[in-house]
């Protein structure tokens, strides 16, 4: 069998995800034990969460969580990572050994920052430079696999029902403000590691539960600014469409739900805040590659916030619940119940509703 | 010469039992291959000049009459085929160039026919699209690289030009002259019901059909005929043909006998004279030269109307439409080997060129590879015959298709291939009155309408099959299709995977 | 009331309406039967031909009705649709009404002694008259005008 | 309103027809002398012949009356109009009020003194009961004489002939059907008729009859079974003239029908009409044109005001399988065309077609006859056509598709 990256992987998914609007610290414990009920959406072939807010102390650096396939792997990337990195601290990610979670990889963290002369000798934004960086590794190291990048947040994955890969990388130990997880039901790869969710690039995270229809137009757009699809996954282009709307484009989380999940050209037709119908005309116009059909619901996560979305069809099962400073989002209410048996408004938003909820300015 | 050595391609088979000497086969020939015989009071047919265009089968209205592809061959021979020595005999006897008309009828590959289209599973649902709304709406023009907002961070939502389709299918270019008035009548009323686009070909526009201008694409070609400013004003866009895929690199000539009045004025030439249309633009012989005229056009119409610039698909057809990208161009259309014309000289037409397929598959890696593809839109002929080629060339990358030998089959033409000959039994390649009132736009539009609109469905059963609901994501969607039959190579070219991969 | 109406630019002259005309009045059950049977079906149609225009022209079921009030035998009268239909058995092939009606448009059946006009295939037809049904060009139509 | 009319044929059925269309509840009572529901005349030929059954010679439905809500008085003869009480008087006693009255009497036969005449039995044919009693005494083989070669003794030859008789028509005037045809069409429809057996002595009259025999003028002798005497017609005018009405050769109406007596109307053979194609006036005893003058005479009988304004002398006839269409007036510039079989004559005044005749090919006619009846100047057809045949083409393009109904672009 091919592995991602080999060949395209679709998969049906459990997604869940908790944040605190005040910016309170939860552990990871509630995340984990809200993907039980939701076990049988997972076939144990990929489990993951992304935890904002975990690295206050090294707030300013780039986390890098990569796993590597040998020590030498590890070493030749370390020679890579020197040139264009300061790295500041590098160490194993703690993991404990669970008879359900087998064959990892070494899984390594560094937090680094940019190195400044090359940097302005590339005339790149910092950003820019991290993301290239970690493509490059991605698509031409083998056996290197970046799957986190992001300041003050990191992403946790490995092959294994999600339950268990929460307790193997001791989430419990960790306290972040915003949690996402994912349970995966890959369809046509035995697992890898490097493929299951969450995907990320920079603070970004996509957990997907679905099937785009839309992949390889949307894989071969965005392959054009850069961009290196190399695990062949929704997630993974969607997250590039993501940095490029936002970091690339600039456009705003509302702006870029219509974009990917843009409303049907007769809802526009009939829209009466003309402001609004133009913007519309003018986002699917220009961006008509973006737009991503057959069915997902996505959890995007970022620093500071999370945008929760549907396709337009809604076409996958996707709830939001709330209890006091939370907001939960899960793609089964039994899920939030875990996490907050007393939660409330629980509601399903509507096909390409965005639900976005950013967490209190300076509170994270 | 006194030996006739071409015995006739065709036989008609009347069947005397059904005939009633209703004569409308004879009235209905411009051929003259029917007569009635009064003597013997019954039908009879001289077949030297029958070319199989099936008028007299379609109106007889007791099917007596069938036409049959003469069993009298010459002998067998792989090398020599039939068609190879008749034209040697053709042309022992005229010492001309061979004429020819509509696509290359050669046995060469089409590759729309060697690829599948997938459909969703269980684990992606497909979507019906009687439930569920589905998308064929399409935009062309260029998409500009960034978004820019103004002072308080709003979106300026202007856009440059853009052409809006109901559906990614268009009328290709035609001229008036080379088809009737009613035939373009019926392409402009149908493009107009229809929410797409018909394109005037290079023979200027008819008064009368100004008021389509919302759904025209004025055409500008190198012979110029009937283009002033009121001309690139009237369409919706312009259209600059640098080839057509039936005779790339070999200008066009409309005979002289089919310049009548009305033609005469809308190409602004004297009556009677040949329309002959340069091999080359001859203000244009590099590509800085098209960038040049592309601008002149844009600023003869107030930089409101989008610029398609036309080629046809050679070998090198990607470094050109890379070249065509950088020109200003909104649109490229490329025309594939396969498309039709109303006259090219045969050797041409049957050897010149590359296969759509194949030209929009490069082009479109090529632009993507180049980073370029949003500066364009994409629209491609060349023997699209179907809405499943249609959506073989959308997911293949193309934006839109252009159509023109299937919305002439739509019209009547049965594909006599004889169009050079200007005495079109359907009424529309020709200039005869008599004949160009045989196609009532009343009805020609309305076939028109019907088929396109049935594609419509067709397409988007096919994306809703693939989950797909809206046509954007289905262009340049390559995972969607699957090669049958076909070297690595092709395959690589085509950028998809073998069936079962 | 519907009626036939020709539209001369689209008229071919083909004839295909007599025939269609002439075989749904003869009550064979199809054309080659109207025609190989010996008998000599009689369209209600004529077409005009010209040197650009032709036409056809049948039975415009006119306010005039100058054949009906003509008619010496009592042969043609009015449905109280206002189609103006002819008695065949009535008949007796007199002409006034071919020498009253302007258009031209009743013919005369000489085998049988009688004249011949269109009744909008009333009697033979479901909906729309043969000639519409059987031009090739929509340069006859059924219509209300 | 109570509406009589005296007469029950064309005119009559007109006249009910005009009524009707405006007065659906109005009384009308038909009276006739003649005991037949309503019969087409012109067909008493061809019953005799044997061509039309007794049923079919009804000129309407048996059930007419009924659905036309007409109170039939039949086999009654009217015998005064009094004009001061509105009212008629029949011959056995029988008054009639009327609101409006309709004089559609027709004519009756003329038949003038004749040396013998009075000693010998003989036959007129106008009626029903006058072709019932031709038939009841004709024999196969029989020798008929028909005095009088114009339309009723042609029709009456053409019925005998079906009976075997050998025919002999004489006729004062030179030529036949001198009414409706030219010399050189007269010829030809003779030659045709004599070509069926009839034999026609021209030019001279019966100076003596005897029975079974007459002796002519011209010294010959014709012996017949059969005397049929058919010279011409009269209109029936008395009941108007002894009313005091105004009478010529027939009774004399305005446009609209009426006569010179208040709420009396006469339309059909009886009146003298304007022929439109050579403006004067004249009988114009033609079965159209007493339907169009009863309906117009009903309608304004019904309260409304219509008038009467195109008629024209027109004829469509056969005689042995040879047809006969001709219309309006011979006085002007001719355009002849003749075959064998056909005739075609085409007569101009003023820049119009003012008549024709058309033998053997009779197709269309009705175009050349709209032609006469609507004035049209020659200015809008193509004359070539108009002379080739009757056709739409020939008119312009405007015109005709305002005739046809067409679009107009």
């Amino acid at each position: 069998m091919k592995y991602e990256g080999q060949v395209r992987i679709p998969s049906g998914c459990a997604i869940a995800a908790v944040i605190s609007k005040d910016g309170n610290k939860m552990t990871g414990e509630a995340i984990t034990d809200a993907m039980k009920p939701m076990h049988d959406r997972s076939n144990g072939l990929g489990g993951g969460f992304a935890a904002y807010g975990i690295y206050p102390e090294y707030k300013d650096f780039y986390a890098l969580h990569m796993f590597f396939d040998s020590r030498d792997t590890r070493k030749g990337c370390e020679v890579f990572l020197k040139e264009y990195f300061e790295i500041v601290k590098s160490e194993i990610i703690p993991t404990r050994k669970i008879a359900s979670i087998t064959d990892e990889p070494i899984i390594w963290r560094y937090f680094v920052a940019p190195l400044k002369s090359v940097l302005a000798s590339m005339q790149l934004d910092e950003k820019e430079y991290v993301a290239r960086a970690v493509m490059k590794i991605n698509s031409e190291m083998d056996g290197a696999y970046v799957f986190s990048s992001g300041k003050n947040m990191g992403a946790f994955k490995a092959v294994g029902f999600p339950e268990d890969v929460g307790v193997f990388y001791k989430l419990d130990e960790y306290e972040g403000y915003s949690w996402t997880a994912h349970g995966r039901y890959p369809t046509n790869t035995p697992g890898w590691w490097g493929g299951a969710h969450p995907f990320t690039l920079l603070d970004y995270s996509i957990v997907h539960n679905g099937e785009i229809s839309s992949y390889d137009a949307n894989r071969r757009f965005i392959e054009m600014f850069g961009y290196k699809c190399t695990l062949r996954t929704d997630t993974e282009v969607i997250t590039y469409i993501m940095d490029y709307l936002i970091r690339r484009q600039g456009l705003t989380l509302p702006e870029i739900a219509s974009v990917i999940a843009a409303p049907f050209w007769s809802t526009i037709e009939r829209k009466t805040d003309l402001e609004d119908k133009e913007k519309h005309i003018y986002l699917r116009t220009l961006f008509p590659s973006l737009l991503i059909t057959g069915p997902f619901s996505i959890v995007f996560g970022f620093n500071g916030g999370l945008m929760a979305l549907n396709d337009r069809l809604k076409l996958r099962s996707m709830v939001v619940g709330e209890k006091d400073d939370k907001v939960f989002i899960a793609s089964e209410e039994a899920a939030i119940r875990i996490m907050e048996p007393d939660a409330e408004n629980i509601y399903a938003p509507r096909g390409g509703e965005p639900v976005i909820i950013n967490v209190k300015e300076g509170a994270f | 010469m006194g030996v006739e050595f071409i015995y006739p391609e065709f036989e008609v088979i009347r069947n005397d039992e059904r005939c009633i000497g209703c004569r409308v086969c004879e009235r209905q020939c411009a051929n003259e291959v029917h007569r009635y015989d009064v003597e013997r009071g019954r039908m009879m047919s001289d077949e030297t000049t029958c070319v199989n265009c099936q008028r007299c089968v379609s109106l007889c209205p007791t099917r007596a009459l069938k036409i049959v592809k003469s069993d009298c061959t010459l002998r067998e021979n792989a090398n020599w085929q039939n068609d190879t020595i008749k034209e040697v005999y053709k042309q022992a006897n005229s010492g001309g160039v061979l004429l020819s008309s509509m696509g290359n009828p050669k046995p060469m590959p089409v590759y729309w026919d060697k690829i599948l289209i997938n459909a969703s599973q269980v684990t992606n649902p497909s979507i019906d699209p009687l439930r569920e709304p589905m998308e064929t709406k399409v935009f062309l023009g260029k998409k500009p690289e960034k978004i820019t907002r103004d002072e308080n961070g709003r979106l300026i939502t202007d856009l440059p030009p853009h052409l809006e389709l109901s559906m990614p299918v268009m009328f290709s270019a035609m001229s008036y002259g080379s088809i009737s008035y009613n035939a373009h009548a019926s392409l402009a009323r149908a493009a107009t019901k229809l929410g797409v686009y018909y394109n005037t070909g290079e023979g200027g526009l008819h008064e009368d059909f100004f008021k389509y201008g919302e759904n025209t694409i004025v055409q500008v070609a190198s012979g110029r005929f009937g283009v002033n400013e009121e001309y690139l004003s009237a369409g919706a866009a312009i259209e600059i043909k640098m080839g057509q895929g039936a005779k790339p690199g070999i200008g066009g000539h409309l005979p002289g006998m089919k310049i009548n009045d009305e033609i005469s004025k809308t190409r602004m030439i004297p009556k009677g004279t040949d329309a002959i249309s340069p091999a080359p633009h001859h203000d244009i012989y590099s590509i800085e030269d098209l960038r040049q005229l592309v601008f002149s056009l844009k600023e003869a119409t107030n930089w409101e109307k989008p610029v398609i610039v036309k080629i046809a698909a050679v070998h090198n057809v990607a470094a050109i439409a890379s070249g065509v990208a950088r020109s200003g161009a909104d649109i490229i259309a490329i025309d594939g080997f396969r498309g039709g014309t109303g006259a090219a000289p045969t050797r041409i037409r049957d050897n010149v060129g590359i296969p759509i397929e194949l030209a929009l598959a490069s082009v479109d890696a090529r632009l993507r590879d180049e980073g370029i593809r949003n500066d364009v839109s994409v629209v491609v002929g060349g023997s699209v015959r179907s809405a499943a080629d249609v959506v073989k060339a959308i997911a293949l990358g193309a934006d839109a298709c252009y159509i023109a030998t299937s919305a002439l089959l739509a019209l009547g033409c049965h594909l006599c291939r004889s169009c050079n000959t200007g005495k079109c039994n359907w009424g529309i390649a020709t200039q005869r009155a008599d004949l160009v009132k045989r196609l009532n736009p009343d009805i020609g539009y309305q076939r028109l309408v019907n088929l396109v609109t049935a594609w419509d469905h067709e397409i988007k059963e096919m994306m809703g099959g693939m989950g797909i609901n809206s046509i954007e994501a289905l262009r340049g969607n390559r995972l969607m299709l699957r090669g049958v039959g076909l070297t690595q190579k092709e395959l690589d070219i085509l950028g998809i995977q073998h069936a079962g991969e | 009331m519907k009626k036939v109406y020709v539209n001369e630019d689209w008229c071919l002259a083909c004839h295909l309406c007599e025939y269609y005309c002439a075989a749904a009045n003869s009550g064979a059950t199809d054309m080659i039967k109207a025609f190989k049977s010996g008998k000599n079906p009689i369209p209600r149609i004529q077409v005009e031909e010209g040197s650009e225009v032709n036409f056809a022209v049948q039975c415009r079921h006119c306010d005039g009705k100058a054949c009906v009030k003509g008619c010496i035998a009592g042969a043609l009268s009015i449905t109280p649709e206002g189609v103006v239909v002819c008695d065949e058995n009535k008949c007796v092939g007199c002409g006034t009404c071919i020498l009253s009606c302007p258009f031209g448009c009743i013919v005369i059946d000489e085998d049988n002694h009688r004249i011949a006009k269109c009744d909008l295939c009333t009697k033979n037809h479901d909906g729309e008259p043969a000639c519409v049904q059987g031009c090739p060009n929509n340069a006859i139509v059924f219509e209300e005008r | 309103m109570n509406y009589v009319i005296i007469g029950n044929s064309a005119a009559a059925i007109g006249t009910v027809a005009g009524i009707r269309e405006f007065d659906s509840t109005g009384n009308i009572t038909i009276i006739s002398d003649e005991k037949y529901h309503t019969y087409s005349r012109p067909l008493i030929s061809y019953w005799l012949e044997g061509k039309v059954t007794e049923k079919n010679i009804l000129y309407r439905p048996a059930d007419y009356y009924e659905q036309n809500n007409v109170t039939p008085v039949l086999g009654r003869k009217v015998t005064k109009i009094d004009a001061a009480n509105k009212s008629v008087l029949l011959e056995d006693g029988l008054q009639i009020q009327y609101d409006k009255l309709m004089v559609a009497t027709g004519s009756k036969p003329f038949v003038p003194p004749m040396n013998g005449l009075d000693k010998v039995h003989y036959h007129t044919f106008m009626s029903f009961d006058s072709a019932k009693a031709i038939r009841s005494e004709a024999k196969d083989g029989m020798k008929v004489l028909i005095i009088g070669a114009g339309l009723i003794g042609l029709k009456a030859a053409e019925a005998l002939s079906a009976y075997n008789a050998k025919i002999t028509v004489v006729d004062m005037a030179d030529r036949i059907l001198p009414s409706i045809l030219d010399v050189r069409a007269g010829v030809k429809m003779q030659k045709h008729i004599e070509s069926k057996g009839v034999k026609f002595i021209l030019g001279t009259s019966a100076e003596e009859f005897t029975e079974h025999s007459a002796k002519l003028k011209n010294g010959v002798t014709v012996d017949f079974d059969m005397l049929i005497i058919a010279v011409g017609v009269r209109p029936n005018t008395e009941l108007v003239s002894d009313a005091g009405g105004n009478v010529d050769r027939g009774i004399i109406t305005d446009m609209t029908q009426k006569t010179s007596l208040d709420d009396v109307y006469a339309a059909g053979d009886c009146t003298v009409s304007y022929d439109a194609s050579s403006d004067t006036n004249k009988i114009l005893a033609l079965l159209p044109n007493a339907y169009m003058q009863g309906e117009v005479a009903g309608r304004n009988m019904a309260g409304r005001e219509f008038r009467y304004v195109n008629a024209i002398p027109m004829n469509a006839i056969g005689f042995f399988g040879l047809h006969i269409i001709s219309a309006g007036s011979y006085d002007g510039e001719e355009y002849v065309e003749e075959t064998e079989n056909t005739y075609k004559k085409l007569v101009f005044r003023e820049n119009r077609l003012v008549g024709y005749i058309l033998i053997g090919d009779v197709r269309r006619a009705g175009i050349y006859t709209s032609m006469i009846k609507e004035r049209i100047d020659l200015g809008e057809v193509d004359i070539d056509m108009l002379k080739e045949k009757p056709q739409m083409m020939m008119f312009g393009k405007t015109r005709r598709l305002d005739k046809l109904g067409g679009i107009t672009k």
